[in-house]
């Protein structure tokens, strides 16, 4: 077959301060028309240097191709002009971001900036360009396209302007699409409605796709081949039925294991690769995955394996055939010897909580006043949280999904009793916290911590590490500094850092790591109850992995209590007990992980369920995905709120708002007719 | 092919060196070398003029008016017979006050208000930013005009009308950065573990916010020698023993034509001062900054 | 709806800001010390009598606040009254003076927005070039050069050596030049600083790289989207910088001897004047009200988010 | 015989047509106050309205006085009546005829309180009231014999204004003089300039003039420059033609400019003087101020500040006005060791930072003088400064605008500078005779000192008719003042003007003031 991109030996420098970085080196792929091909890897891997090297992008970087090729329909890119490259950029290949949000010109309407596509490459006229704009986005799936032509991207939602954002790339009908993960910032509902899209663009128009991803349920469901890539390089490179069904590179092993998968073993640890990428500034000698790699033997240290043909493929690794006969010897003995519980007291059963919760929220609701003006006295409201009731168990972990927007992290913070609770209980160890003084609520506040989503924004980038950790112990207890030290050490071995990161900055850290000190922190004062707000969601899945790995062993050992609030559903089904589901603001599901899997009540819960890209190629499925997108909290849909989105809505819904009751024992549903 | 392999191999061990060295030597470390060289030696002059100057600043040497910049007068000698090197020299410590303290007077006055108003938010934010406002409304310099005119002129009043004059714009920097500070989720960590207001208040938020005032103090230095010497234009200076650059470049612009280097060397004082002082500024922004100084 | 509710509101803090800066400044006046009435007469022949009677005539032996409220009621009935120095009636000295002064402060208005903008956008381009260094020089000597000297300095060479541009005076384009380009050039300095750094931020962003990605030309990208995106936080100091640049004229109006309501203040306040400088506060807040206005207003040509947000 | 040196070549230049028309522009060093004569105070503004008002008389540089709108006069034996005949072909620029009853109204007017008339007031003293006698002739009565009457008559504060106008403008009248003048005003822009134009009808010009009739120039434009180098430099660039007060670093490169030529005329009064505030200890001990006196170093300040362009002063009175005492000049030398010794016997003693100490207070001397730097008189203090610390005085020195309640009101100054313009040495009677306590309350005078010998001369020296007589008593009071050391004079102000070659015929009068009648414009 005719390749359309063709990549050879590819090496990417940058100029940096210190001098040049090597971002990638020894790449070689290629694409062929109509093919959809996936890059996967964690981050940092030279995903997307990668694919801004195709487009020669990294020139604006201070990067530049210092070797190898780049052929795209027989023309050498490495060595084109800025003019002419420009003619082929966004005609010949176009390219999709990960923010939609950030991709677009803020001060431009998104039906200008697909014209201004249109317009640079074709000798069309303006009108005829508004009309293929037009068409583009009525073909993207933006209902109202003449009006949404005319918008501003701050007033469109996320999915929204991802699809806007396709059709920009469309523009032109370019032979190669390359997507940086796209799908990355949506909910799993909108990521499903994209791909499916991308899918559906690809075979009308015949183009290839280079696709970008860490999450390898999306390159399962997506791609002809797959290419893994570590540290700048490529260490596998396959098929996608092979590459899932017998990966050969230890760390694509690893990548495979580390997923999260709805019929994960609850009771068994998260298999994670240990470590964590390197920096680019310093890459171990030889194989750059050997510090990581179970199998590294001394060659590893020492060579770096080249990418070579193993069994219809290319892989890295030394020992390659060696890993692959031991794989086919031992997968039964692997699977069973997983398969066994570590500890015996790992088993998270009912029986084991104390019947006595911890926690009980009543009626909460908070309502946030908008659009008050001077003239008009009657105040409309963005009803974030809207009247939830559920209660947590001492030593449960709770936890909360939903799409974006539906209210779940302001339900945390109003429980933690950062903000006002506009109506309702929150009831911490019998006492309602909103009737506490704020000393006493001070004092209380030992009891309940919280870790939050974004890493880099949750510690003070000007504080040392043992400073940070060691904040709540200088806050509620007058100890020594060294008794401080003393404990923050403890600490930090116990989250897996190591007693010298004491005096070192955050900046200096991984996210994970950053995560972990977080963490650290969190429990410094033996909490009881812990709210994680996405712990987890900015992270790798390998990382992913060590961190809630490290919770459940904390929550073990201390008996804590979780309120886990997550965007991955396998995650969130793997940590929690039960699982309650939030649509806007308002609590529509609730039941065991286990029950709520298996037996979705609601359309909604079904609906998201459903929409979990699956890794596992040879699974491919008829998705029935939730359509359109969650309407806007401020002045929410009459009736079932999720009418509008609901494939089994009946007029009953429209007018009636159903009761949150209880159809099986301790599984309740805001229903008419649970599925 | 060969080739690039063996290069390869030799860019790669400098490479390794290279991060554990120090930084190699670019341009703009040079000048934040020479910036910081620049200001340690005004500092210096401001702390121990005698060591530096050659001659006293007021020694009049009736003799030697108006003589040009030459071995034994650097920067020449102005119409009083004064040796100007020295009177810059000499002069530096007036200046550096003048500017040093009134900086710090404005940024913290102002800062205060900007940071209580961004702070509390709702109604204190509303009154206490009419009240910028309305400061704002009088230009800086007829404020200071206005001030140096009634309390009379004298270097501690200097400083005042020149801080007072600078109060809103620190103020209105503060508060952005205040309430930008205050979304930061490690400010709801904090308060989520139980820190008290205050405490949260002067352990997260003071040390965050302060990289723009730092910034906008580094271009206020530079605006107060400028305000100062505007005022000694307008003969609302005070006449020193030692005048200070502003009033020495006041003093000499009507002998441009004759003797340009009586207030060419003090302007230059001037311009090199703010410049050194804005590079460093810059430098200091960007490690305050932990973005751009994080070496990961 | 919205937009009537807005501006409503614009005009009532604005109102405030005005009232509040002529009760500041009334205060402040009060306590410069000095008698004008003292040097209204001649020491050679006055008399305490004529002291007190001049005092009188003047209404300046009353309470303080009987002073300002009745300053404050002939305001409202657009009177301002007259200098003490000459008696001349405030306000039609005020306009007067002012469209010399508005001329000078719009053209170094107009100045520094082009140079600052110009070298901003160049510098944070060809950042660390040559050009670069240029522009940020420009931009520090603009901000570290007192503007009289500047103005000498442009007199020697503009007027005296070269004698293109006359040395004074206020009638005629030609001498605007000189005083609007030391004058502009302290705003300049300002501008560069903010518009390259807001400039390098943009440059940073996504949707710079999605641009490209287009095939966009580079002059494109910069100028079409990045400046435009730049300029958004560039304006507010645009903005404030309006307001220096009035209170720059008290300088350069001196420098180049031109009319204006900056020299006029400037003799006011140290002649204790009130009435005058209140009638130059007055304006100068009126001024910068609008040009507060007009700061909001390109806010909304430029950043469509401000417009169509409520 | 006349000091004035006005630039010989201009004088001497006589052109057999002098060429008409043009417009001379004319640079000011600061803005007048006011256009009328009776109520501005300013030096500045006589520069400009001398060319709208006429005066009754004109003094010569001999000192002799000449009729100019007044033809003849006589004056009564008591010497406290004079009767003027008044020239008949005089008209306003307004049209209103000038006669008796104009000259009547217009001295009325400066005595009158309501017209807070200022410098104008103290040189039409001891004025009592006139008569009418018929249209043109007119009797003047003084409430004493005044001997400097008739020369304070020929200066322009005492012109004649137009009855009708100053009554129609009132208060405004300032802002739009009319008078008999050369010129007749046009315009005046605040800040910017003030404009004349030729009086078509003008033929009653004074002797000290070339041109008796209607002024050669079109218009003059006194343009307002008040920062010197832009004054300087807009001659330079010839966007004025003339410009005057040169800084003395600019007298010295304009003598050698090809392009631009130098005025220079030494003004009358009394000089630039420094006044030791005698209410004040120590400095009410001649012994302190003597000791002050010989240690400043005038030479070194006329030659450092003034590049030798401005001559030194030695008596209360500058060269040129009756009187002035010669044997003054190089009495007094600097002379640190008797200055020293006068010190000791005070009781002050040098402490170790070098100023001396009575009774644990430190020497220091309060010397105040007003913003702007004019004439450097700023830098003065800062290098009387530099002088006195040598005998251990501590000089503070305070720069104010607000001269009238520090130095008029409270008399807060150990030393504080003045200078005035005059034509007659009874200008002295209002700097030294002894102030009444009423007086006292109101503004201080300068000073403050009270010598009852010197009250005696002083109102002799009014009174004495006979010239020579007077220039005795004159010198005696010169002598005393400086033996007292009641001051120490500094410089004589040389009025100067910088001109393109282009202009000719500037003259001064014997004050120093420019005249613009002979003016042409090549
Ligand atoms: N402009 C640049 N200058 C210097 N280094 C760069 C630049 N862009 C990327 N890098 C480095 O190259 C390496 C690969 O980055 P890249 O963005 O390709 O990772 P990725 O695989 O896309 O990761 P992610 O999943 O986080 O997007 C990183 O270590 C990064 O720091
Ligand atoms: N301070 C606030 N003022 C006004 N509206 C707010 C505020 N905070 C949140 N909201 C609104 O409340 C709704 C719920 O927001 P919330 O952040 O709780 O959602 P979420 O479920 O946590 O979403 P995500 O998955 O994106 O974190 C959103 O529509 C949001 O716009
Ligand atoms: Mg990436
Ligand atoms: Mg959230
Ligand atoms: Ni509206």
């Amino acid at each position: 077959m005719e390749k359309l991109l063709d990549i050879q030996q590819l090496k990417v420098d940058f100029t940096k301060k210190v001098g040049e970085v090597t971002a990638i080196k020894d790449v070689t792929l290629h694409i062929q028309a109509g093919e959809t091909v996936c890059i996967v890897g964690e981050s940092g891997s030279g995903k997307t240097v990668t694919s801004k090297a195709i487009m020669r992008l990294i020139d604006y970087e201070n990067g530049k191709i210092s070797d190898g090729s780049i052929v795209l329909d027989g023309i050498d890119l490495t060595h084109l002009t800025n003019k002419k490259l420009r003619s082929i950029r966004g005609k010949k290949m176009a390219m999709i971001f990960q923010e939609p949000m950030a991709a677009f010109d803020p001060v431009f309407t998104i039906g200008s900036q697909i014209i201004e596509t249109i317009l640079e490459h074709k000798q069309s006229s303006k009108s005829e360009a508004k009309e293929r704009a037009l068409y583009l986005l009525k073909r993207v799936g933006i209902s109202a396209a003449e009006i949404r032509f005319n918008q501003y991207p701050n007033e469109l939602s996320g999915g929204m302007l991802q699809r806007a954002m396709i059709a920009m790339a469309l523009a032109c009908g370019p032979d190669l699409v390359i997507a940086d993960e796209p799908t990355t910032a949506l909910d799993v509902t909108i990521q499903a409605q994209i791909l499916h899209l991308l899918q559906e663009l690809k075979e009308e128009m015949g183009m290839s796709i280079l696709l970008i991803t860490h999450d390898m349920g999306v390159a399962a469901e997506m791609a002809d081949r797959i290419i893994v890539m570590y540290a700048g390089r490529i260490v596998e490179h396959a098929n996608v039925n092979d590459l899932f069904e017998m990966p050969h590179h230890p760390y694509t092993y690893g990548l495979l294991q580390s997923i999260t998968t709805l019929d994960s073993d609850r009771s068994k640890e998260l298999y994670s690769i240990k470590g964590s990428i390197p920096a680019l500034s310093d890459l171990p000698n030889g194989c750059e995955f050997h510090p990581r790699c179970p199998y590294a033997a001394e060659r590893c240290f020492i060579e770096a394996p080249p990418l070579v043909e193993v069994n219809n493929r290319q892989t890295a690794c030394w020992h390659a055939e060696e890993i692959v006969d031991k794989h086919i010897r031992e997968q039964s003995v692997v699977e069973t010897k997983v398969k066994v519980p570590i500890q015996k007291d790992f088993l998270p059963s009912q029986s084991k909580h104390s019947s006595e919760s911890l926690l009980e929220i009543q009626g909460l609701s908070k309502y946030y006043p908008i659009g008050k003006n001077v003239f008009s006295r009657n105040q409309s409201y963005i009803r974030a949280v809207d009247n939830v009731s559920f209660s947590i168990k001492k030593g449960e972990t709770f936890g909360l999904v939903g799409e974006s927007g539906s209210g779940k992290s302001t339900l945390g913070r109003v429980l933690l009793q950062l903000e006002k609770l506009t109506s309702g209980k929150v009831i911490f160890q019998g006492q309602d916290l909103s009737k506490l003084s704020s000393k006493a609520l001070r004092e209380k506040r030992k009891d309940m911590q919280l870790i939050y989503q974004d890493p880099y924004g949750s510690v003070n980038p000007r504080w040392r590490v043992g400073d940070i950790i060691g904040e709540p112990l200088q806050v509620h207890e007058n100890s020594s500094n060294k008794e401080k030290q003393d404990r923050v050490q403890e600490l930090l071995e116990l989250v897996g850092l190591s007693k010298s990161d004491y005096d070192r900055y955050p900046h200096e850290f991984s996210g994970g790591q950053r995560q972990r000190i977080a963490i650290a922190r969190a429990i410094a004062l033996n909490p009881q109850f812990v709210l994680a707000d996405e712990a987890v969601s900015a992270l790798d899945v390998s990382v992913q992995a060590q961190i809630v790995n490290l919770l459940q062993n904390l929550q073990r050992k201390w008996e804590l209590t979780y309120l886990f609030i997550g965007h991955g559903l396998n995650i969130v089904r793997h940590i929690s007990d039960r699982i309650g589901v939030m649509y806007l603001g308002q609590l529509v599901e609730m039941a065991s992980s286990e029950e709520l899997f298996l037996h979705p009540a609601h359309h909604y819960t079904k609906g998201l369920i459903e929409s979990i890209p699956i890794a596992n190629p040879t699974l491919s499925r008829e998705r029935i995905t939730i359509q359109g997108e969650i309407p806007s909290p401020a002045n929410p849909p009459t009736g079932c709120r999720f009418h509008t989105r609901c494939p089994a809505a009946t007029a009953r819904c429209r007018e009636e708002q159903p009761i949150f009751r209880e159809i099986h024992s301790g599984h309740w549903v805001a229903c008419h007719d649970p599925a | 092919m060969k080739e690039m392999v063996n290069t390869e191999k030799v860019l790669r061990v400098p490479k390794w060196t290279l991060t554990k060295q120090k930084q190699p030597f670019s341009a703009s470390k040079l000048f934040l070398y020479v910036a910081v060289i620049i200001v340690l030696f005004f500092i210096g002059c401001a702390l121990f003029p005698k060591l530096i100057a050659p001659y006293s600043p007021t020694y009049m040497n009736t003799e030697l008016i108006l003589s040009k910049p030459s071995a034994a007068h650097l920067f020449g000698t102005d119409y009083f017979g004064r040796d100007v090197f020295s009177l810059v020299i000499y002069g530096s410590r007036d200046s550096l006050i003048i500017c040093v303290a009134s900086v710090l007077i404005g940024s913290i006055i102002g800062g205060i208000i900007g940071g209580f108003a961004g702070y509390m938010g709702g109604i204190v934010d509303v009154i206490f930013m009419r009240i910028i406002e309305i400061l704002m409304t009088i230009p800086g310099i007829l404020l200071a005009l206005a001030i140096a005119a009634a309390l009379g002129p004298s270097l501690l009043n200097i400083v005042l009308a020149v801080a007072a004059s600078s109060i809103p714009a620190f103020a209105r920097v503060m508060r952005g950065q205040m309430i930008s500070i205050k979304k930061r989720q490690y400010i709801d960590a904090s308060r989520s573990i139980g820190t008290p207001s205050w405490k949260i208040f002067i352990w997260h938020i003071l040390p965050n916010s302060f990289s723009p005032l730092l910034v906008m103090g580094t271009i206020g230095l530079g605006t107060s020698i400028l305000i100062g010497s505007g005022l000694s234009f307008l003969g609302l200076g005070i006449i020193k023993e030692i005048p200070d650059w502003g009033a020495l470049l006041s003093q000499g612009r009507g002998y441009l034509t004759v003797g340009w280097w009586i207030s060419t060397f003090p302007g230059l004082s001037i311009t090199l001062f703010v410049l050194a002082i804005n590079i460093i500024g810059d430098k200091l922004r960007d490690s305050f900054d932990p973005k751009t100084s994080s070496t990961r | 709806m919205a937009f009537a509710n807005k501006i409503l509101l614009k005009i009532s803090s604005a109102l405030v800001s005005i009232l509040g800066s002529l009760i500041l400044v009334f205060f402040i006046i009060y306590l410069l010390p000095g008698d004008p009435v003292l040097s209204m007469l001649d020491p050679a022949t006055a008399t305490p009598d004529m002291v007190e009677s001049l005092r009188k005539e003047l209404g300046l032996n009353q309470p303080l606040y009987v002073q300002f409220t009745e300053y404050f009621t002939n305001v409202l009935h657009g009177d301002f009254g007259q200098s003490l120095v000459n008696s001349e009636p405030v306000l039609p000295k005020i306009l007067e003076h002012f469209p010399a002064t508005l001329a000078l402060t719009v053209v170094s208005a107009v100045l520094s927005v082009v140079i600052g903008i110009t070298f901003g956008v160049l510098s944070a381009i060809y950042r660390n070039k040559w050009i670069d260094f240029i522009a940020r020089l420009i931009g520090l000597f603009g901000i570290s050069m007192p503007t009289f000297w500047s103005g000498i300095l442009l007199i020697l060479i503009f007027s005296i050596y070269l004698n293109w541009f006359p040395a004074m005076g206020s009638d005629g384009w030609e001498t605007l030049v000189l005083p609007s380009l030391s004058l502009g050039f302290v705003g300049a300095g300002l501008i560069i600083r903010m518009v390259r750094n807001s400039m390098l931020e943009v440059i940073n962003e996504q949707f710079i790289i999605t641009l490209r990605a287009k095939g966009l030309s580079e002059r494109v990208v910069m100028y079409r989207h990045a400046l435009r995106n730049a300029l958004i936080p560039a304006i507010t100091i645009i903005g404030l910088n309006i307001g220096e640049l009035m209170a720059g004229t008290v300088v350069i109006e001196t420098v180049f001897s031109r009319q204006g309501i900056g020299r006029i203040v400037a003799d006011a306040i140290m002649a204790k004047d009130l009435p005058v400088i209140q009638g130059v506060v007055f304006f100068s807040a009126i001024v910068y009200v609008i040009v507060n206005f007009l700061v909001d207003l390109s806010y909304a040509i430029i950043d469509p988010r401000v417009r169509r947000s409520h | 015989t006349s000091t004035n040196n006005s630039s010989a070549e201009t004088n001497e230049k006589v052109e057999a047509q002098p060429k008409q028309g043009g417009e001379l522009t004319y640079a000011l060093a600061t803005s007048p106050d006011s256009l009328d004569p009776h109520r501005s105070g300013l030096a500045v503004a006589v520069r400009a309205f001398r060319t709208i008002f006429d005066s009754l008389v004109v003094q010569e540089s001999d000192n002799s006085i000449k009729p100019w709108l007044a033809t003849e006069w006589t004056v009564s034996e008591d010497g406290k009546s004079y009767t003027f005949k008044l020239r008949e072909d005089v008209t306003f620029h307004d049209g209103t005829p000038f006669n008796a009853e104009a000259v009547k109204y217009s001295f009325d007017r400066i005595i009158d309180p309501k017209t807070q008339a200022r410098n104008s007031v103290a040189l039409l003293r001891p004025y009592e009231s006139s008569e009418v006698l018929d249209e043109y002739t007119i009797k003047i009565n003084l409430s004493t014999p005044s001997s400097a009457f008739l020369s304070n008559l020929s200066q322009a504060m005492l012109g004649i204004v137009s009855p009708k106008a100053a009554e129609k403008f009132g208060d405004q009248f300032g802002r739009n003089p009319v008078g008999t003048g050369p010129y007749k005003f046009v315009s005046w822009t605040e800040n910017a300039d003030i404009v004349v134009e030729k009086n078509n009808e003008y033929q009653w010009g004074p002797s000290i003039v070339e041109n008796k009739e209607v002024p050669y120039l079109d218009k003059i434009t006194f343009k307002i420059i008040p920062e010197e180098a832009t004054r300087i430099g807009s001659v330079q660039s010839g966007q004025v033609l003339a410009a005057e007060t040169v800084p003395p670093q600019n007298i010295v490169s304009l003598k050698n400019d090809p392009k631009n030529q130098l005025l220079q005329v030494n003004t009358i009064g009394l000089p630039y003087t420094l006044f030791f505030n005698q209410r004040k200890e120590p400095w009410n001990d001649v012994r302190a101020r003597k000791a002050v006196q010989l240690s400043v170093d005038v030479d070194a300040i006329v030659k450092t500040l003034y590049l030798n362009t401005y001559s030194r002063a030695w008596s209360p009175l500058t060269p040129g006005i009756l009187g002035y005492d010669k044997s003054l000049e190089d009495r007094n030398s600097v002379d640190l060791d008797t200055a020293n010794e006068l010190l000791d016997e005070l009781g002050y003693v040098k402490g170790k930072d070098g100023i001396r100490v009575k009774d644990g207070k430190p020497l220091t001397l309060n010397y105040v003088d007003g913003t702007p730097n004019r004439e450097k008189r700023n830098d003065i203090a800062v290098i009387i400064q530099q002088q006195l610390k040598k005998i251990g005085i501590k000089v503070e020195i305070n720069i104010t605008k607000d001269i009238a309640s520090v130095v008029q009101q409270n008399a807060d100054y150990d030393l504080y500078g003045n200078s005035q313009v005059n034509s007659d040495p009874n200008a002295l009677r209002a700097f030294y005779h002894t102030t009444t306590p009423q007086e006292e309350a109101t503004i201080k005078r300068l000073g403050g000192g009270s010598n009852p010998e010197l009250d005696e001369l002083l109102e002799e020296g009014t009174v004495e008719s006979d010239p020579a007589k007077r220039a005795e008593i004159y010198k005696k009071v010169q002598q005393k003042i400086i033996d007292e050391a009641w001051i120490i004079p500094i410089y004589v102000f040389p009025y100067t003007v910088a001109a393109t070659k282009t202009v000719d015929g500037i003259k001064f009068d014997p004050l120093g003031y420019p005249l613009f009648n002979d003016v042409t414009i090549k």
